[in-house]
């Protein structure tokens, strides 16, 4: 039963640090929350389910959900918060959560809201490790996120584009001053960190299905990991994804499942109050 | 309230005032008093840390060492509101007024401490609760008055002239019936005119037996109006004393008109 | 400041949102809000989860009924009045039920009203329903609704108190189970049949070792199955709809509980199942009322008819096909009298495609259920209804 | 001031209209119609007491779908487990949900902008599971049902029994201006001034002497007890409750009302009330494109309308102003800040 719950609380961990990454890398560039992160999450298992509905091999199939989330991502940006650069950021929040209330909808819409399996080739297979029977795909989605987080903290810090994301979570009008283009690299940022919140979705599209409403707890999961982390902490946004999902696990299974989901909002209200600054902290913007 | 006010008597006194901002001090063990009845000046070049100063003396931010005395109380520890609700009153660098409000209802806000508060008598409109009001009223229509703005109390007072605008937060400054008004950079970017009518007000109003600190990069306001004058520069204090000492004081030269020259 | 020009392009752009939203209102109203039904339409409200997770299951039934209405009114109608569907979201909960059947009932005007499918929609909604004298033919399984003293309540499917005997009693004769593990939907469905599994094993020397509860909608059971997992349970019963019942069987599958798997009705019985768990609902038992390869001439009658329509034949649909037939049959014979209609429902007698169809005096149907299973991804009887 | 003949014209007007509102019910002859119209006014409850928080002082709250549900089952629960009738509940309903509105505005109300944001919409999604999840008191996904409806109200031989929709209206009402009449009182009081001033620039209010948090807290609290006083309200008047009615999106919608109304006006939260029940029953039928709808308005106003339809009218409404009436003595007509009366 412990290492039961220990699989499942590293695999849940593992998406809600994907998710979580996509929060913290927008959090870097505007200050903001994007709230509406949770229905890339969402838009990139629908195209992956709707592709392979249309026999996409199996692979172009989760790769064309990726470009989907990361195109969804740029096009939140380009057609809404970049319009409201000089707004208030509590109208920015605001807008995005009319966003998701529009995306989930559309999805409904479309796709209907009855949940739907996406494929995996792991799924039904099992390894045997002396008694205990790990999933296949369980190991993929832990393989998948750490192959994803090496690959980020090599572009974030090996090259050149990267360097300029990170430049522009220093100071994004100093880096405009530079000579970058600072929409550039707000909409590469959007894009990637989208990328990353389809990804998490795909993964979690076998297990948990694909359905309009399945990125409201994950973003909301998501985004208390990337404050546990610090926001705009990358790194610690990863660490505290995985540390999130194995409290819950163990508080589902040892206390209750019905406050499963409690469990992240309590710990999101207790950073928020005690540590606004997260576990390995990050200074928070003040408004003076 | 019946302070003992004597002349000449420190009202605020700032000891080994520090404030850093992630390794940047911004203020340094600063050390000065404000006396009773002073229209004293804090000078220095940008950056200087004054505007941190004024965040220090009225609690918007609380110092990593030193403290503030105000009427011989250490005011360091309280709310910002607090500290208005003690006397000390402040206007702006960047002009703070209330974008929906108008003349009339913005230094109306001054006047919370003596009618807000309290919902239940505004409820029932007692009559403790409406005397204060009309008080109110009156003190603000004086007010208003005295800076010459009554005749567009009821304009929104983001609209008016930039002239103007600062007369409202001045108004709105009074109106809390301070002992001590910080003015921060009050004249920045007005003609010689409005500069000079200011200028009067300000007069005026220390006659009334406000103690003024004011924040200026105009030396013919500064040498003109105040009888006492601060210059600091990285947060330490660099000269201190009145206006025909610091025109001539050496270090004051040289960091501070030294480099006002070469920009100007 | 604005300029006058911005002002104008804003109330431009106003003026235009506000047609959208009015428009859309009003095109959606004018088809409901004409209020009581004009002569020669007698109308049928339809209460069921058309969005949400259980979607599927409102749209069966729509097709359902929307069969029976197209062969009634084809053939003339019922006492030269046609039947019309008004259509009622309760989204499987409480309150949107109380609201959806109030709309219905006081907007609509409807004789009858059909649905829903959960059980605690239906206990709130006819509490609205009773008063106002509607009948309500539900396809609740709850227990409970047998228990309203509600004359104008009656139920199409079986009630639980006649599901569950039968397949525990399945289970510990034929499989030979001692120790079954429980799962329920934390719902009156849910508990209630729960309730009802365990008295019954007084009498079969069977055990539930434990209860473990989830909610509906909810998608991740890994908490409930590795405590169960951990008590070797010789069966698991599962209390759910198809989403849930597929969810739970994959992730047992997932994390290595291979045990046999039941439920105690028919609630999951649905394409949607299989569609959704595969391989891991191979060998799932359950209690069914229906068999959709049944050879009874109704059944083939039913099937050609949605072969016709492109509508695919569920068992829901079959029922809600039924439920439509008996109650216009019931209108047809009451003339659109409250107590008369009512009297004609509680004294039917006609043949279905679930079987005959009478009523108790508690509203019940008393047929017997078959025993199904999933074999190779199709539903199989192996226990015929005795 | 001297009121003129035209005020008084007015203000008698107003009192006629008033009374006449209460008389409604004998010109809608559709229960549905009347359900409708009683929905409307508890949302306009919900509505103005969002607005104070949201309007008036400018601290967002996506959390306050969860006041309404604490309204809500407390009354449903004293009803049902208790047998108390709804003129006890109601003020139980109203402190206790006060009181928690009071816990979570003195926790919440230190943080800024988006962090109180997430912190209201932790509690909100809190709240929600333990409706669903504590099934012993709350009944769980099954909600409570047969709440009783308030008692009959005998006044000598005259009886007045709540049994139809109509029936409940003249009690809604009267709620509803009990409600404005609370938000007018509050918004011209000193302490009202207070809060716009604070929504308006926090760090001036505070520099002349307005305590910030205090203010805050009491402005939250006030506007959780409206949404305590509409819960009870709606417990009695739909007589079931379920958990899934107070999630994160009745939030939204309470939020989407003022915002679509426009912030900081009585005449908003009613319009913005109004807008979005009836378009909600009227697109009843196809729920995804309602709230495909609402999304669309939310991000359109905040946009470009951030101060919604009323926001619209004061624009229009100035620029006319200024065009025709040239005099000093114009008081612009501005709710909530007008001093003088």
């Amino acid at each position: 039963m412990f290492v039961d719950q220990l699989i499942n609380g590293i695999v849940l961990g593992s998406i809600y640090a994907l998710m979580a990454i996509g929060y913290t890398m927008v959090w870097n560039v505007l200050r903001f929350i994007n709230f509406a992160h949770g229905e890339v999450y969402m838009g990139g298992a629908f195209v992956s389910l709707y592709l392979l509905l249309l026999d996409t091999p199996i692979w172009l199939a989760y790769l064309g959900g990726v470009c989907a989330g990361a195109f969804l991502g740029y096009l939140m940006e380009k057609v809404v918060y970049m319009r409201m650069r000089k707004a208030p950021k509590l109208n920015l929040l605001i807008a995005a959560i009319g966003i998701s209330i529009v995306l989930q909808n559309v999805a409904q819409y479309i796709w209907g809201a009855t949940p739907e399996r996406l494929n995996s080739p792991f799924l039904s297979k099992n390894f045997t490790i002396a008694d205990m029977e790990i999933n296949q795909h369980y190991v993929f989605i832990i393989i998948l996120t750490i192959l994803v987080m090496i690959v980020l903290e090599l572009f974030m810090n090996r090259t050149l584009m990267g360097k300029a994301v990170q430049a522009a979570s220093q100071d994004i009008n100093a880096t405009q001053l530079m000579g970058i283009n600072a929409n550039k690299i707000i909409s590469i940022t959007f894009a990637i960190g989208s990328a990353v919140g389809a990804l998490a979705g795909i993964l979690v599209g076998p297990v948990f299905l694909v359905y309009p409403t399945m990125g409201v707890f994950a973003g909301l999961k998501g985004f208390t990991a990337s404050v546990m982390g610090g926001m705009g902490n990358i790194p610690g946004a990863m660490i505290a994804g995985l540390l999130l999902g194995i409290i819950e696990s163990f508080a589902a299974g040892f206390i209750s499942s019905g406050y499963r989901d409690a469990v992240a909002m309590v710990i999101l209200l207790f950073i928020l109050l005690v540590r606004p600054q997260g576990i390995f902290g990050k200074i928070i913007q003040q408004k003076v | 309230m019946s302070i003992d006010l004597h002349n000449d008597s420190a009202i605020l006194t700032i000891q080994n005032l520090s404030k850093s901002f992630g390794g940047v001090k911004a203020v340094n063990n600063l050390s000065f008093s404000v006396l009773q009845n002073n229209i004293h000046a804090i000078i220095g070049p940008n950056g200087a840390g004054k505007s941190t100063l004024f965040n220090l003396i009225t609690g918007v931010i609380k110092p990593d060492m030193g403290n503030v005395q105000f009427l011989h109380q250490d005011i360091t520890s309280l709310r910002p509101d607090k500290i208005a609700q003690h006397g000390v009153s402040r206007t702006f660098q960047n002009i703070r007024l209330f974008p929906d409000m108008t003349v009339f209802e913005t230094v109306l806000i001054g006047t919370y401490q003596f009618t807000g508060g309290n919902l239940l008598p505004a409820f029932f409109r007692t009559k403790t609760f409406r005397n204060k009001e009309s008080e109110a009223k009156e003190r603000i229509e004086e007010t208003l008055k005295f800076v010459g703005l009554w005749d567009v109390r009821n304009e929104y007072a983001a609209q008016l002239s930039y002239g103007n605008q600062r007369r409202v937060e001045i108004a709105r400054a009074l109106a809390t019936n301070p002992h001590l008004l910080l003015l921060d950079e009050p004249t920045a970017g007005m003609n010689q005119k409005e500069t000079q009518e200011l200028m009067s007000l300000f007069s005026e109003v220390n006659q009334q037996g406000i103690t003024i600190l004011i924040i200026a990069h105009d030396m013919h306001l500064v040498y003109s109006l105040s009888n006492q004058i601060t210059v600091i520069n990285f947060g330490e204090k660099l000269a201190e004393g009145p206006p025909e000492v610091i025109q001539n004081h050496p270090a004051v030269l040289e960091a501070y008109m030294g480099r006002a020259e070469t920009h100007a | 400041m604005h300029s006058k020009k911005l002002v104008v392009k804003k109330m431009v752009m106003f003026l235009v949102l506000a047609f959208l939203l009015v428009g859309c209102s009003a095109k959606n109203s004018s088809t409901g809000s004409s209020n009581s039904a004009s002569g020669d339409t007698l109308r049928v409200g339809l209460q069921a989860p058309m969005t949400g997770d259980n979607a599927q299951y409102g749209q069966d039934m729509k097709n359902g009924v929307e069969l029976a209405f197209k062969k009634i009114n084809s053939e003339g109608g019922i006492n030269g009045k046609k039947l019309e569907l008004i259509v009622g979201d309760d989204k499987a909960t409480p309150s949107e039920a109380v609201a959806v059947v109030n709309k219905m009932i006081n907007n609509d005007r409807v004789k009858a009203i059909i649905g829903g499918y959960n059980s605690s929609p239906t206990l709130a909604s006819q509490e609205v329903s009773g008063p106002a004298k509607v009948l309500h033919l539900n396809m609740g399984a709850s227990p409970d609704l047998s228990k309203t003293k509600n004359p104008y309540l009656f139920r199409v499917i079986l009630t639980g108190s006649v599901y569950v005997p039968a397949v525990m009693n399945y289970m510990a004769k034929e499989k030979n189970v001692k120790k079954i593990a429980a799962i329920f939907e934390n719902t009156d469905y849910g508990i209630t049949m729960y309730d009802a599994a365990k008295q019954s094993t007084k009498d079969l020397g069977v055990d539930f070792i434990t209860a473990e509860k989830y909610n509906p909608g909810d998608k991740n059971f890994s908490a409930q199955l590795s405590k169960i997992k951990t008590l070797k349970p010789d069966a698991v019963m599962v209390v759910g709809l198809y989403n849930e019942v597929a969810l739970i069987e994959q992730q047992a599958k997932q994390a290595g509980l291979n045990v046999q798997f039941f439920s105690p009705d028919d609630s999951m019985y649905s394409e949607q199942l299989i569609k959704l768990g595969g391989d891991a609902v191979e060998n799932h038992i359950f209690a069914s009322m229906i068999d959709l390869n049944a050879n009874t001439p109704q059944m083939k009658e039913f099937k050609a008819l949605a072969e016709k329509n492109n509508v695919p034949a569920q068992a829901n649909t079959a029922i809600a096909f039924d439920a439509a037939m008996a109650i216009a049959k019931a209108l047809e014979k009451g003339g659109g009298n409250a107590d008369k209609d009512r009297d004609a429902l509680a004294n039917i007698d006609i043949s279905g495609i679930t079987g005959p169809i009478k009523f108790d005096k508690n509203g019940d149907r008393s047929n017997t259920p078959m025993i199904m299973q999933v074999q190779n991804g199709t539903f199989k009887v192996i226990k015929d209804s005795e | 001031m001297i009121q003129t003949n035209k005020t008084v014209y007015r203000k008698f007007l107003l009192i006629l209209g008033v009374i006449a509102l209460f008389f409604l019910p004998l010109a809608v002859t559709n229960p549905y119609v009347m359900y409708v119209i009683n929905l409307i006014l508890i949302y306009t409850l919900l509505a103005l007491g969002l607005d104070l928080i949201v309007g008036y002082t400018g601290q967002v709250s996506v959390g306050h779908g969860a006041f309404f549900g604490i309204g809500a089952y407390v009354a449903a629960i004293l009803s049902k487990n208790l047998g108390f009738s709804f003129w006890v509940n109601l003020p139980l309903s109203i402190i206790l949900t006060a009181l928690i509105g009071f816990i979570i505005g003195f926790i919440g109300l230190k943080l800024i902008e988006e962090y109180l944001v997430m912190a209201t919409l932790a509690f909100g999604t809190i709240i929600w599971l333990v409706f669903l999840n504590w099934t012993d008191l709350t009944g769980g996904p099954m909600g409570i049902a047969g709440i009783t409806p308030p008692p009959p109200i005998k006044i000598g031989t005259f009886e007045f029994v709540f049994f139809q929709y109509q029936d409940y209206y003249p009690l809604l009402l009267l709620f509803v201006f009990l409600g404005i009449l609370v938000t007018r009182l509050i918004i011209r009081s000193g302490f009202g001034r207070a809060c716009t001033a604070i929504r308006d620039d926090e760090l001036a209010a505070q520099s002349m002497g307005i305590p910030v948090f205090k203010t805050k807290v009491i402005m939250f609290t006030i506007s959780a007890a409206f949404c305590g006083a509409a819960g009870a309200l709606y417990a009695h008047f739909l007589r079931v409750v379920s958990p899934e009615t107070f999630t994160f999106s009745m939030s939204v919608t309470i939020l989407t009302m003022v915002m679509i109304g426009g912030q900081g006006s009585i005449a908003g939260a009613v319009i913005g009330a109004s807008i979005l029940t009836v378009s909600s029953e009227a697109l009843r039928e196809t729920p995804e494109l309602r709230m495909i709808i609402y999304g669309f308005l939310i991000v359109v106003m905040i946009m470009f309308f951030p101060k919604g339809i009323m926001g619209l009218f004061q624009l229009v409404k100035r620029r006319l102003q200024k065009r025709t009436i040239q005099t000093p003595e114009t008081t612009p007509e501005k709710e909530g800040l007008s001093y003088e009366h």
